[in-house]
């Protein structure tokens, strides 16, 4: 699993959270909830799928790890990182 | 009536009268039948005891309620003779309900409990364990009864006469082998089927006690049967009696008969057991005229009746199709 | 009669439950070739003679067409006969009495004569006695409406299945896999009489349902065994009776797991193993993943060579492979 | 021979389009199938039938506009509506002779035409259908990108995107929906509006610690604790739960909390949570979670629109602190959450920070008075300072 897997799978992800806007081009440091006006529920269901594919727990207290699309990968290559 | 005459039991005149009237029962309904195959009432296989009558009669005669009966696909005679009700065998030949099998079985598979009618089986020689086996409960059990079975020496060719003949001998068992010889085992005559034709040499191989009889002179084979099932009876293990008869139908209602000359067929003709007996009664005065027709008119009635019961018989409904496959569930 | 802590063979859980009909039931009697003085070509008979005499333990002339006649006859005559077929491969020569006789007798005579007859026959191939001893019939006798199958692989099966199948009115045929009667263990005291009517899960499981019965099953719980080393819990299903199939606990398996493997020692055209398949398309096709995988002998004779034998009939390995391609890896 | 008409989706409803039909002539149907799709000027609602019976005929092509009552299907089997109620009672006339052998030839599954070119599995293919989502945007995790049971079933979790779904949702004509009903509100109903600030810190901090011994997918969020203190107190505000009609106000039959849900590029749809006062914690996050992912791939049932008993909006999630909402007609009052706040708080006399958030209630002055409605939002905040009991 490198880290562009890493990457196109989290970009997937998205595009199935918000599929009118596409998650390819987002500037990798904005927002997520702006950029993609992602609510709460929205956050959740991001953080289930993540969960469920990757087989690791991601606790609420690294929510804000998961802000931007690069501090996002980089939080799960480095969780990936240990597990793989 | 042929040289064995003095070997004969004097008979009384009516017992005379019944073995007449039976013969000519089973020669009308075989007739019946034939003319129903044409209008497609009676369908499938059809094989006439047409000339044979005089075997199944004479040796039903020595036969009692408690023995057990397994016949061959040609059967409508030894149904008939063994006391199997005529409407209930039309019906079946028709396949209604109302049939002894419920209609299932057709002209091949007549079964009936109360006259321990084990059916016809229409694999050649197929019957022939099943009486050994139903022999075989009836000692082990003591029980006084014998299984007969009737088969055509086209059987003989089959592991199962070889078979069973060794294994009723082996174990002393109850049996009487009826082999109706009548030269043709369908389209093949004997002589080109066995090596050795004559059939009751083959059952001494087996320490099988076996007699020869005229098949078409019904005294003789009632005389003939009497005396070997006494032996049965009397723990004396199987026997055999090969008796040599002729069909003057096809072999069933397909069949052109090319495999045998008509001369051959009027020949046998002159020694049709009905003719024979109903001669030889009229000339030791025995039978008077009109007997014979009454015997026809009320034979002729009891056709008629049983051609309507089948008519108006029911078809058995699909949803019950699957019954009796197994026995009804938590039946023990 | 055995005790909890004795350890028995298959084959000595069958002479048990011969020798407890026997004991039981009068009408109750064995036949088959050399089942008397020569102890039963397996021994599965040994000692019955003695114990029960020549007329309750009979041994017959090769005449098969006969004696499983002879079998039905008496049954039809009062009798609660235990036909043995030495194995599957004479069965051939009985076919008829079988197919023609006791299968149909009950429903052609309207329901008036039954056949409660039971024909024991050890099948199953694995010993090379090459193409003509070697065969595995089962699914040719399930295929016949008016029989009972039962294949008992487990030691409580092989010694309880057969009261139950003397207890059926119906001919009951009871096949013993010629390689499972030498397997020994422990049969509990308490074991008490077994059904002949529904599948067991013998080992739970929710990736992937593995089908099989008799001889392949500890082949197939061996596979079982291998795939959960590598994270995947099979469920394995033994279908203990081929006639009539308990589809209802195979096709709840299936709809967990959402895939099935079913294996099969016959060949696999016109097999066992294509009609449970079938049904598993017919009742459960909307909960499917894969498609259902079948692992069969490979469609020869059975050949003489230990390896070719090996490599004809159905192995863990194979089954393991099938188990991981239902799984799409 | 009984009639599928287009049924009233909602009380303001008077026509429908149909959009699309989603089973075919011969199709065998049962109570709860999902027959057909109608555009709504709510959006599109996918429409369940409540009789038996084989479609028999369509009667109405995809595209066109009937008033609500029109008969849209002819069904077989389906007895009339009149005489559906003596049918159960009479005994059935002739048995027909059901074949008791199973018939040789086994039914052969009709064919699925126009689907998308990557493999679908069939548990895949029945779920996808059950739950109206399209297979084409997914990706299957299967063999050659095989689309499993599930992958459809994190997608039906993951509000999994439906881009058919933006075609069937006329933007447009939701627009001209909402227009109507908040013009009909604002015309017909004497709004009086009342709002209060609550203090969080006990639910907020209930909350992080029940979820930090969950995996993500059995999560709370604050808004099921929101909507949870709101079903509980309707329970002694029954002024606030129900309907203004021509016949004056009728209380609800249940509490069905309207839950406003925006729509991805605009649009809002309010399904209603049924019996959310019975409902635990977890069952109401669950049905939540569930709605906005149906919600937004345009799958809800026509049954949740047609009756909630109060609408609460949480719209403040994360712009504002206060929100004055508009009752949807006829319901009669409107309880809305602004955005979770950091303030000043004046703990025993000493100045500290607290998380708060503001509470407010819209209601028709028609069927309740300020007083009744203070009592109610007070009896919302004393909810949540007790997150365990909720």
């Amino acid at each position: 699993m490198t880290r562009d897997d890493v990457a196109a799978m989290l970009i997937d992800e998205l595009g199935r959270i918000a599929p009118e806007t596409d998650a390819s081009r987002l500037d990798p440091n904005a927002e997520l909830r702006d950029e993609l006006d992602i609510d709460s529920m929205d956050f959740l269901n991001l953080v289930t799928a993540l969960a469920e594919r990757l087989m690791i727990d991601i606790p609420e207290t690294d929510y804000p790890k998961l802000a931007t699309l690069s501090h996002a990968v980089d939080y799960l290559v480095q969780r990936l990182g240990v597990a793989v | 009536m042929s040289e064995a005459d003095t070997a004969k039991p004097p008979l009384s005149c009516e017992h005379l009268l019944g073995l007449l009237a039976e013969m000519v029962r089973i020669r009308r309904f075989e007739e019946k039948c034939a003319e129903l195959y044409q209008q497609e009432k009676i369908r499938g296989f059809l094989h006439l005891y047409i000339g044979e009558e005089a075997i199944a009669v004479g040796s039903m005669q020595a036969l009692t309620p408690a023995d057990a009966i397994v016949a061959t696909y040609r059967e409508h005679g030894h149904a008939l003779a063994r006391g199997v009700p005529m409407d209930r065998v039309m019906a079946e030949m028709y396949g209604k309900t109302e049939g002894c099998s419920r209609g299932r079985g057709g002209s091949m598979h007549l079964f009936d409990a109360a006259t321990g009618f084990y059916g016809g089986n229409a694999i050649v020689g197929g019957g022939l364990p099943l009486a050994v086996g139903l022999a075989l409960a009836e000692k082990m059990q003591q029980r006084a009864g014998i299984a007969a079975c009737f088969f055509g020496e086209g059987a003989v060719a089959e592991g199962e006469f070889h078979e069973s003949l060794n294994l009723a001998e082996l174990w002393r068992l109850p049996v009487l082998f009826v082999c109706e010889n009548n030269l043709y085992a369908m389209g093949t005559r004997l002589e080109r089927s066995e090596s050795q034709p004559d059939i009751h040499i083959k059952a001494q191989s087996y320490n099988v006690p076996a007699e020869v009889v005229d098949g078409m002179d019904v005294v003789a084979v009632e005389a003939a049967a009497q005396r070997v099932c006494a032996a049965i009876r009397a723990g004396g293990g199987p026997a055999l009696l090969e008796c040599r008869t002729y069909r003057f139908r096809a072999h069933s209602m397909f069949d052109p008969q090319l495999y045998r000359e008509r001369a051959e067929v009027e020949e046998w003709k002159h020694r049709d057991p009905i003719d024979r007996l109903d001669a030889w009664m009229h000339q030791t005065g025995i039978l008077h005229d009109g007997d014979l027709a009454a015997i026809e008119a009320q034979v002729a009635t009891e056709i008629a009746q049983s051609v309507a019961f089948a008519e108006c018989g029911h078809w058995e409904p699909v949803a019950e199709m699957a019954r009796d496959v197994y026995a009804a569930e938590g039946a023990q | 009669m055995t005790d909890g802590t004795r350890e028995i063979t298959y084959r000595e859980a069958i002479r048990d439950a011969i020798r407890e009909a026997l004991l039981t039931d009068p009408r109750v009697f064995l036949m088959g070739e050399d089942v008397g003085r020569y102890g039963g070509c397996y021994a599965v008979t040994k000692g019955l003679l003695d114990e029960f005499g020549p007329d309750r333990i009979r041994d017959t002339p090769l005449s098969e067409s006969a004696f499983v006649g002879a079998g039905i006859g008496a049954a039809l005559g009062g009798m609660r006969p235990i036909v043995e077929i030495m194995t599957v491969n004479f069965s051939l020569l009985a076919l008829d009495q079988i197919v023609n006789n006791a299968a149909t007798i009950r429903h052609m005579s309207g329901g008036q004569f039954e056949v409660p007859l039971v024909i024991r026959m050890a099948t199953g191939a694995g010993r090379q006695l090459a193409a003509q001893h070697s065969h595995s019939l089962e699914g040719w006798y399930a295929h016949i409406p008016g029989l009972k199958l039962v294949t008992p692989a487990t030691l409580e099966d092989a010694r309880f299945m057969l009261a139950a199948a003397l207890a059926d009115p119906n001919p009951v045929l009871i096949f013993e896999h010629v390689m499972l009667y030498n397997r020994s263990g422990v049969l509990s005291a308490d074991a008490e009489p077994v059904d002949i009517r529904r599948a067991i899960v013998r080992r739970p499981g929710k990736h992937v349902t593995l089908v099989t019965y008799g001889g392949t099953l500890f082949k197939t719980l061996d596979a079982a065994e291998t795939l959960a080393k590598e994270g995947v819990e099979a469920e394995v299903v033994d279908l203990r009776v081929l006639r009539p199939l308990d589809g209802e606990t195979l096709l709840a398996s299936v709809r967990k797991t959402r895939r099935a493997v079913i294996v099969d020692e016959g060949w696999r055209s016109g097999s066992l193993s294509a009609e449970i398949s079938a049904r598993i398309m017919e009742a459960a096709f909307w909960d499917l993943d894969a498609p259902v995988g079948r692992v069969c002998s490979a469609e020869v004779p059975i050949p003489y060579p230990h390896h070719l034998e090996e490599a004809a009939l159905p192995q863990p390995a194979a089954i393991v492979a099938a188990a991981k391609a239902a799984l799409g890896a | 021979m009984g009639e599928f008409r287009m049924p009233s989706l909602g009380a303001d409803m008077d026509a429908g389009t149909l959009v699309e039909w989603l089973k075919r002539p011969g199709d065998r149907v049962k109570r709860g199938d999902i027959v057909a799709v109608v555009e709504t000027q709510k959006g599109a609602i996918e429409v369940d039938i409540f009789e038996e019976g084989v479609i028999e005929r369509w009667l109405v092509e995809p595209g066109t506009t009937v008033p609500v009552g029109t008969p849209l299907a002819l069904i077989a089997g389906a007895q009339p509506a009149a005489a559906v109620a003596e049918a159960e009672v009479a005994a059935p006339a002739a048995p027909t002779p059901a074949p008791a052998a199973p018939p040789t030839v086994s039914p052969v599954p009709e064919p699925r035409t126009g689907m998308s070119r990557p493999r679908v599995s069939p548990a895949a293919r029945r779920l996808a259908a059950e739950r109206g989502i399209s297979l084409d945007q997914l990706i299957g995790s299967g063999p050659g990108g095989t689309i499993l049971h599930a992958d459809v079933e994190r997608a039906a979790a993951g509000a999994a995107p439906r881009p058919t779904t933006a075609k069937r949702l006329d933007l447009a004509e939701m627009r001209r929906a909402i227009a109507a009903a908040m013009a009909r509100s604002k015309r017909e109903i004497p709004h009086y509006y009342l709002s209060t600030t609550i203090e969080l810190t006990r639910s907020l901090a209930w909350l992080e610690e029940t979820n930090s011994t969950r995996p993500p997918a059995q999560r709370l969020l604050l808004a099921a604790l929101l909507l949870k203190a709101v079903a509980s107190a309707l329970g002694e505000a029954r002024e606030f739960n129900g309907f203004f009609t021509a016949e004056g106000f009728q209380p609800g039959a249940g509490i069905h909390i309207g839950t406003a849900i925006a729509i991805r590029g605009g649009g809002l749809v309010a399904p209603a949570i049924r019996d959310a006062d019975k409902l635990t914690l977890n069952e109401l996050m669950a049905q939540l979670r569930d709605l906005v992912a149906r919600a937004r791939s345009g799958a809800l049932r026509s049954s949740e629109l047609s009756d909630p008993t109060i609408t609460v909006t949480n719209l403040g999630e994360r712009s504002v602190e206060t929100v004055f909402g508009v009752i949807y007609p006829p319901q009669v009052a409107l309880v809305g959450f602004g955005m979770p706040v950091e303030r000043p708080w004046a703990v025993a006399g000493k100045i500290a920070t607290r998380r708060v958030i503001t509470a407010t209630l819209a209601a028709d002055h028609r069927a309740s008075d300020g007083h009744r409605g203070a009592l109610f939002l007070a009896d919302i905040d004393h909810r949540l300072q007790g997150p365990e009991t909720l």
